[in-house]
């Protein structure tokens, strides 16, 4: 329990030993469709002195999909994550916003003594693992908000990204249900760490409205809408690209807006990069590295003039 | 040797105990215990012939202690007491068993809450057995009443202890009294304006001959007790001499310093010497020191030459009094919730998303638009959205009913329709019109012409980018839709909240708050002016959200509480003080620090410590550290109390 | 006092051993929040018996013993939030002492979830009965404590004649 | 004294404590010499050779006085304080064992089992392969040998049987000794239960100086030397004089020390230790929680602090933890480390 | 009309519901509480992404469990629709957590549920189960084997797109080393609720 609480991250250095900060939970997605979510994110991160430990032989966490298949699997699968970070000794580092809410729901249960705990603590056992307490659970967009810090951002610069219009999207999972970032509806975090590279942050007033997430294989046609009037807002406060930090968001905005533009006959050009794709461009790491390449709607032109 | 003469007496309270806890058992359980010469039950104790039937056994049986099991000591204390000193035994060896509020209404299984009462039961006996009989002691009160807030609530106690012949002082944190109210327009259910019928009052607060006004001023310190407190009070420096200052309002014209009017609530601009309102009382200015060039700079001083009866005091400084009270009536209203805590609701990111309080001033005569309900560009709404239960009736933020809201989003319908063509949406989850001829009046609005009722609470107001209008989402509930409309303005009618300072004023007056961080009333239904302090006294909003006539009416309350206290001319003052036994005090001092009240002192000649009862309040905190035994708290004793421990464990 | 072996013990050592737990609570604030969970009809287990005293300043530290002697099995002292004391601050003095006696029970070997310090307002009708709740919750957890002479009739089956400490009152 | 008189028959009795109450016995000095005189001395297994037997001779309530000195730690001190009140017309509860328990009693924060442990096993200087304990009956050829039964528990005399006096103190000190004497040669004795000293507490005769009690800090006593004149509580020692009967002579006190309360509680204080407790505790100034546990974790030991000669005295008597069962092992093992 | 009368009718007659044991089925779940207390403001719905979609609004839902109507929610698309986006769930009133009841609403009625949701959350388990983690080509595929092999081809196009960016890959992926504890926590919830 009390381990879960302090967030300096510093607080694992100096004591001599060269432990690393966080243990990472990069998920399924950062391995396969958002490999460049994940190395710009452990990348930018080690430029600004954060360094992250992939958690061995992790498992996938379930996502809301099994939320909605099995309700005890959907907290015991999970919690084998958690109970090998508690092992490790350290806090878990989560970049993406489905498995960082399936990962928190654990947490929330373990904080309770409802009897549904000790179910799932049963489970644990028939694993030989065990799980005492929730275990600190970050986003990396809040490590890298609070632990690092604006200041040291803006330090860091290499390339300000002056000019680079952005509409920050952060989707629902991240702020929601809990309450740690600025606001559950409204947070300013990445919006503030955008505009510490320089980026102009435009208005964007759905940053936190939904994209239908993973209903986009089952009920793709109002899935489509939604993610619609996502693209059309940033269109018109002017954005360059979208910036977002969950790979479901990025999924749906970004290869699917093709689709979207036959089916609405709209003509939607908005690159959707991860926020520490930008991010780790500005400190100056190599824009391959960053994987912009690999979106669907290429940045690249955004970008040429600061390379 | 035997032990007194007990009497315990069982109270069924209808079925509110005698529905949980077996009655015989009990009667018989008591009359078993040692001591207890009878033990009886009956329907109501506290009834003429309950009081009767121990009356009598005093008399006939020579009872010499008396047990009341029954509700809490809170509630009948004080008429078991009385029974017991006209039947000729000392209040004071009375005690009672708190059987109702913490057994019988607490408890599932009827066995436990039997088992309970007897535990209970046999403490008060026990701590009976060794009660003592003590003397009431009364000190004189003083005659004066200080009334802090000047809202309705103030405004009217004062008038009517004034009225009633005795000396009021009423003390107002603003530079002007009227409070919330005389924000308001028109007010429901009758829609004559507000200052219409609040000005004449503010006018004879301030020509009445009982009251003195003290604006601009705050209290800072609360000393004694009921009949004598004693009560600093901070008068700021209001940087003019009230004596010449005629109110002419030149200065105001005049000066060049603008800032947003905290009376027009930030829809329109002040200067720095300013009245909030024109008909402000008393209607003479402030400088605002803040903002004044002159106080930033040394230089302007243009209200100084302007001013004909040259009554600008630069150099005038705050002012502390100092007097006594003998009741105190705390009348300090709300605060309205700050929409913005709910970003979703739009409020402080988009212009036209305003509250209440903001539409009051829209729409009234004397308001920043001169009565006109206009958006931000000055253009005339199409179409209006008002939400209830802005902040109410929320876990997330208040969850209590603020009351008031639903019939005031009924007048701003109106209001609305009267002034504009604008369609309105009024989005409410159930519609309370509790209060006379309010229902009455709903059903008048709800029939004008392009006002639209919509069951459902507006959770969010967007904003259409491309056409910039606002758009409302709600589900209509009663056809189970969907529904995003689109409006030009939203009234978000935000919640009755406690003063940001409820805590700090609450313990200055020594009162309490409730959970919902109100003032804290003795009783919810039958004691909803007095406090746990004696002598102070809560009305309006302070206590809870209430509309105008509620309000009205618990001013004249709280009224009545102080003059009862100031005509009584004396109180009567806990006998139950500690006490130090000479013959056992070594004079070690431990309790002398100890004591808030400063009422132990140090006997250098008996080279004991001494307590001045006048003083003591008795909280038995300097016997509870008291070493070696020799100071005691009385009725509180360690014999006592001991006892008592002794009862409850047995069973 | 209780011989040991008494119906009593053989209670507390048996099947139907219910906890006691003997409540504090001053007047003003804790002892009004009592009533006002019974004026909510809330409902908190029965085990939990209130003592009335002006102020929680009041309670000696020897009440708690003396309860804990008599055979209580858990002890509540309630007193106003921290600044909201009607006395002042009658009940810092509460709190000072409790910084120290909980030291002395657990020397006593009294696990520490059998003694509890709780703030609670009159307006806090709900927060009385959850600390009820809670409090009878853990006793129970913990087992019989027994009353001094039960204790020490388990140590060496000596029945004692005089009363300790608690003799004096 | 009149010669003519009848000498009286005096028993003095040593069970659990350390002896120092026979010396203070001896402490009247030459005056040794005046009660011999007046009495007989029929039992004094400290200075002379008696046998059991021959107490258990003696006809019941032939003796007139039992000086009983020290507590009852096992059955044989059980067994002779029944005999020696069934013999004595008076009997007295001489010193702070004998009255509440004393020293020896703060065993009671131990079981049998953990004191055991303590001693025949884990102590270094223990050497004791084959983990023998005491025990209470041996059979070997000769037949079967017999030691007394050692409680789990050290209990102050009156628990066991009635006494009649209470002469307090670590060790009583001799005016209070010989005044007892000549009170009861004289047969001047105050009512039966009395105890021989002051009602109020120390600080009634402690002469030094009492002022402002406000403490910021508490200190032990090798900390710093403190002012022999102020009161030491001001000074932030701990000073159990407020709840002690006076009577002592404040020999302590003189030698810039803090009461220990060897002279057990005043008739009206609650409790010994618990009522000091309160009081040290509301002596420091403050509000935040956190400054004040500070603070007041300067007390160190409560218990051994408040308690340290009337624990057998106290309301809760002995250690609840160490009678449950399964624990007992561990529970020692902590509280004695 | 008569009609409508009927089916109120139908409705109102309570014996016809067991409300209380539907509601203690849904408590089972944890974080589904409160229901009692929802005041049907309809913030849920209002908030909601997709409430335009359903046949019912999640707050008719509400009240619809509390009537005990069972088969008719369990048979509603409502819980379909919920993308967990807890919109609803911060700003319920009552704070409950609309997201939790509709897990615990799908979970029951995946039991006997035969529709395309259905088949892929099952899809999703079954594949979880056989590597510990997730792959979007092996999901996909299984998927639409499992419920129409045609929608392969319409997938087809940005199938191969996403082949092309790396962001999908046909290898046959390889379980983590922990497959066997999956395995194992799988059958333990079985065993669990099975025995539940």
């Amino acid at each position: 329990m009390s381990e879960t609480k302090t967030k300096d991250a510093a607080r694992h250095k100096g004591a001599g030993e060269a432990k690393p900060d966080f243990v990472f939970f990069p998920g399924c997605s950062l391995h396969s469709t958002a490999r460049e979510y994940h190395d710009s994110t452990v990348q930018s991160m080690a430029v600004l002195g954060i360094t992250l430990e992939e958690l061995d032989d992790w498992n996938c966490c379930g996502a809301t999909a099994l939320s909605s298949a099995d309700s005890l699997l959907s907290y015991a699968l999970p919690a084998r994550n958690l109970a090998m970070t508690q092992e490790r000794g350290l806090p878990m580092a989560v970049a993406c916003n489905s498995c960082f809410v399936t990962l928190n729901r654990v947490n929330a249960l373990m904080a309770t003594d409802a009897p549904y705990r000790s179910k799932v603590e049963e489970t644990l056992k028939a694993i030989g693992r065990r799980l005492d307490g929730p275990v600190e659970i970050r986003h990396t967009l809040h490590i890298i908000y609070h632990d690092v810090g604006l200041d040291r951002i803006r330090e860091k610069v290499k390339r300000r990204l002056e000019g680079l219009k952005v509409a920050p999207y952060y989707g629902c999972q991240i702020a929601r249900p809990r309450h740690e970032f600025s606001d559950p509806e409204f947070p300013t975090e990445m919006d503030d760490i955008l505009e510490a590279i320089g980026a102009e942050v435009v208005r964007y007033d759905r940053k936190t409205k939904c994209c239908g997430g993973a209903l986009m294989t089952t009920k793709e046609d109002v899935v489509l809408e939604l993610n619609e009037q996502l693209l059309r807002e940033a269109q018109v406060r002017g954005a360059d690209l979208i910036a977002v930090c969950c790979p479901m968001c990025q999924m749906n905005l970004d290869a699917y807006q093709g689709k979207i533009n036959s089916r609405f006959g709209t003509d939607y050009q908005l690159p959707v990069v991860y926020f520490t794709q930008l991010l780790g461009f500005a400190l100056g790491l190599d824009e391959k590295a960053m994987g912009f390449g690999r979106g669907f709607v290429p940045a690249g032109k955004h970008l040429k003039k600061y390379a | 040797m035997p032990g007194p003469k007990i009497g315990v007496y069982v109270c069924h309270c209808g079925s509110n105990i005698a529905g949980k806890v077996d009655m015989d058992a009990l009667r018989e359980f008591a009359a078993e215990l040692p001591d207890v010469v009878v033990s009886r039950d009956y329907k109501y104790m506290c009834s003429d012939p309950g009081q009767d039937l121990i009356k009598a056994d005093i008399k006939e049986k020579g009872l010499e202690r008396v047990v009341v099991a029954s509700c809490s000591p809170r509630m009948h204390e004080p008429t078991f007491k009385r029974a017991c000193q006209d039947a000729g035994l000392n209040p004071y060896l009375m005690e009672m068993a708190n059987i109702r509020e913490q057994c019988s209404w607490v408890t599932e299984d009827a066995e436990a809450a039997t088992q309970k009462a007897k535990a209970l039961v046999h403490s008060a006996v026990n701590k009976a057995r060794h009660l003592e009989p003590l003397e009431d002691k009364t000190v004189p009160v003083d005659p004066k009443t200080l009334i802090v807030g000047g809202g309705i609530a103030g405004i009217e106690a004062a008038l009517k202890i004034a009225e009633a012949g005795k000396e009021v002082y009423l003390v107002e944190r603003e530079p002007s009294i009227g409070g919330n109210m005389a924000k308001l327009d028109k007010t429901f259910p009758t829609l004559d304006c507000a200052a219409c019928i609040l000005t004449p009052k503010m006018v004879s607060v301030a020509q009445h001959p009982n009251i003195t006004l003290l604006t601009y001023s705050e209290v800072e310190k609360v000393e004694g007790y009921i009949g004598n407190f004693e009560v600093t009070i901070r008068k700021r420096a209001r940087s003019i001499d009230e004596k010449l200052c005629n109110g002419c309002g030149t200065c105001q014209e005049k000066c060049p310093i603008k800032v947003p009017n905290e009376f027009e609530e930030g829809l329109g601009m002040r200067k720095a010497i300013y009245t909030p309102f024109p008909q402000a009382v008393p209607n003479k200015p402030v400088i605002d020191r803040e903002n004044c060039t002159y106080y930033k700079t040394g230089k302007c001083k243009i209200c100084e030459r302007v001013c004909p009866p040259k009554a600008i005091r630069f150099d005038q400084e705050d002012e502390i009094i100092t007097e006594k009270f003998g009741a105190i009536i705390v009348a300090t209203g709300y605060q309205l919730f700050d929409p913005s805590v709910g970003p979703q609701w739009g409020y402080g990111r988009y212009d036209n998303v305003i509250h209440g309080l903001q539409f009051e001033r829209l729409s009234n005569a004397s308001g920043p638009t001169g009565g006109k309900i206009l958006l931000k560009d000055g253009s005339e709404p199409e179409a209006v959205a008002i939400l209830h239960c802005v902040g109410s009736r929320d876990t997330n933020y208040a969850e209590y009913c603020s009351r008031i809201c639903c019939m005031t989003s009924v007048k701003f319908a109106h209001l609305v329709r009267e002034k504009t063509n604008a369609k309105v949406y009024d989005l409410y989850m159930d519609m309370r019109t509790f209060g006379k001829q309010y229902e009455e009046f709903y059903n008048r609005v709800v029939a004008e012409r392009d006002i639209y009722f919509i069951r459902g609470k507006g959770a969010e107001v967007m904003q259409d980018p491309e056409t910039g209008k606002l758009l409302v989402r709600v589900e209509d509930t009663l056809l189970g839709v969907f529904r995003e409309i689109p409006v030009d303005m939203v009234i978000l009618n935000a919640a009755i909240c406690p003063r940001p300072d409820s805590q700090e004023v609450a313990q200055k007056f020594g009162i309490q708050r409730s959970a919902d961080g109100f003032f804290l009333e003795y009783h919810l239904k039958l004691e909803p002016m007095k406090t746990a302090n004696d002598g102070v006294f809560i009305a309006g909003t302070c206590q809870a959200p209430k509309d105008i006539p509620d309000t009205v009416g618990q001013g004249a309350g709280a009224a009545a509480e102080a003059l009862k206290v100031v005509f009584a001319g004396k109180v009567t003052v806990t006998p139950t003080t500690a006490e130090v036994s000479g013959t056992l005090c070594s004079g070690c001092r431990i309790c002398i620090p100890l004591c808030p009240y400063n009422a132990i002192t140090f006997d250098e000649a008996k080279g004991v410590a001494q307590v001045n009862e006048a003083l003591c309040k008795g909280c038995g905190t300097c016997a509870a550290s008291c070493p070696s035994g020799a100071l005691r708290a009385k009725h509180f004793d360690n014999r006592q109390l001991y006892a008592q421990i002794e009862g409850v464990c047995a069973e | 006092m209780t011989q040991a072996g008494s119906p009593k013990s053989q209670a507390a050592a048996g099947e139907g051993w219910e906890p006691k737990v003997v409540a504090f609570l001053c007047n003003w604030c804790s002892y009004t929040g009592a009533d006002l969970a019974g004026i909510s009809r809330l409902k908190y287990p029965a085990n939990l018996r209130i003592i009335r005293v002006m102020c929680s300043g009041r309670v000696s530290p020897a009440f708690v013993l003396k309860a804990f002697h008599e055979g209580a099995d858990g002890v509540l002292v309630g007193g106003c939030h921290p600044g909201d004391c009607h006395y002042l601050e009658g009940n810092y003095k509460t709190l000072k002492r409790k910084l120290v006696f909980e030291r002395l029970l657990e020397q006593f070997g009294i696990e520490p979830g059998r003694f509890r310090l709780e703030w609670i307002s009159g307006g806090e009708g709900d927060k009385f009965a959850r600390v009820a709740e809670e409090l009878v919750k853990a006793v129970r957890e913990l087992g019989p404590l027994g009353s001094t002479a039960e204790r020490l009739g388990r140590a060496d089956g000596l029945a004692l004649r005089a009363e300790g400490g608690g003799g004096n009152a | 004294m009149p010669e003519a008189k009848k000498k009286l028959k005096l028993a003095l009795y040593w069970a659990a404590s350390c002896g120092g109450c026979e010396i203070a016995v001896l402490d009247i000095d030459e005056k040794i010499l005046t009660v011999a005189e007046v009495a007989d001395i029929v039992l004094w297994p400290v200075a002379l050779d008696f046998k059991y037997k021959d107490v258990e001779a003696l006809a019941d309530q032939s003796v007139d006085v039992c000086l009983f000195n020290g507590a009852v730690r096992n059955s044989e001190q059980r067994e002779l304080a029944e005999l020696l009140r069934q013999k004595s017309k008076v009997l007295v509860a001489f010193g702070a064992c004998a009255c509440f328990g004393g020293i020896p009693a703060l065993a009671n924060q131990f079981d049998r089992e953990s004191i055991f442990r303590r001693v025949y096993d884990t102590t270094p200087s223990t050497d004791n392969p084959g983990r023998v304990r005491p025990q209470t009956k041996l059979s070997v050829p000769q037949g079967d040998l017999h030691l007394p039964e050692f409680y789990n528990a050290v209990y102050k005399l009156d628990d066991v049987v009635e006494v009649d006096y209470y002469l307090p103190g670590c060790p009583p000190p001799p005016e209070l000794v010989w005044e007892a004497i000549t009170a009861i040669v004289e047969g001047k004795l105050p009512p039966k239960g009395s105890t021989l000293a002051g009602e109020r507490s120390l600080c009634h005769t402690c002469k030094r100086k009492k002022e402002d009690k406000k403490v910021t800090a508490f200190h032990r006593v090798h900390e710093f030397v403190p002012d022999p004149e102020k009161c030491l509580l001001e000074q932030g020692i701990i000073c159990s004089g407020p709840v002690t009967r006076e009577g002592c002579g404040e020999r302590c006190l003189d030698a810039n020390m803090p009461c220990r309360g060897c002279f057990g509680p005043t008739p009206e204080a609650l409790e010994h230790g618990a009522s000091m407790l309160s009081a040290a505790a509301t002596l420091v100034e403050g509000k935040e929680e956190a400054e004040l546990a500070e603070v007041l974790d300067g007390i160190v030991d409560p218990l051994g602090t408040f308690y340290r000669f009337t624990l057998a005295d106290s309301l809760l008597r002995i250690r609840n933890k160490s009678l449950g069962l399964e624990e007992k092992a561990e529970e020692g093992e902590e509280a004695a480390s | 009309m008569e009609q409508a009368e009927a089916k109120t009718l139908e409705v109102i007659r309570q014996d016809a519901f067991d409300p209380a044991k539907f509601l203690e089925e849904l408590d089972a779940f944890p974080g589904v509480d409160k229901i009692k207390n929802c005041m049907q403001c309809g913030v849920c719905t209002a908030s909601c992404p997709l409430s335009h979609e359903m046949k019912e609004t999640p707050r008719k839902i509400i009240e619809m469990i509390r009537a005990g109507m069972r088969d008719e929610v369990l048979a509603s698309d409502t819980m379909w629709y919920c993308a967990s986006c807890y919109a609803c769930t911060v700003r319920c009133p009552q704070g409950i957590s609309m997201a939790e009841v509709m897990y615990a609403l799908r979970t029951i009625a995946l039991r006997t549920a035969r529709n395309l949701s259905a088949a892929f959350y099952k899809t999703f388990s079954d594949t979880v189960r056989r590597y510990g983690r997730m792959h979007e080509s092996d999901l996909m595929i299984r998927f639409a084997l499992r419920t129409n092999p045609l929608s392969l081809l319409k997938m087809g196009p940005l199938g191969l797109r996403m082949l092309a960016k790396g962001k999908m890959s046909l290898s046959v992926p390889t379980p983590i080393r922990g497959a066997k504890e999956i395995g194992k926590l799988y059958d333990k919830v079985a065993e669990l609720e099975g025995g539940a």
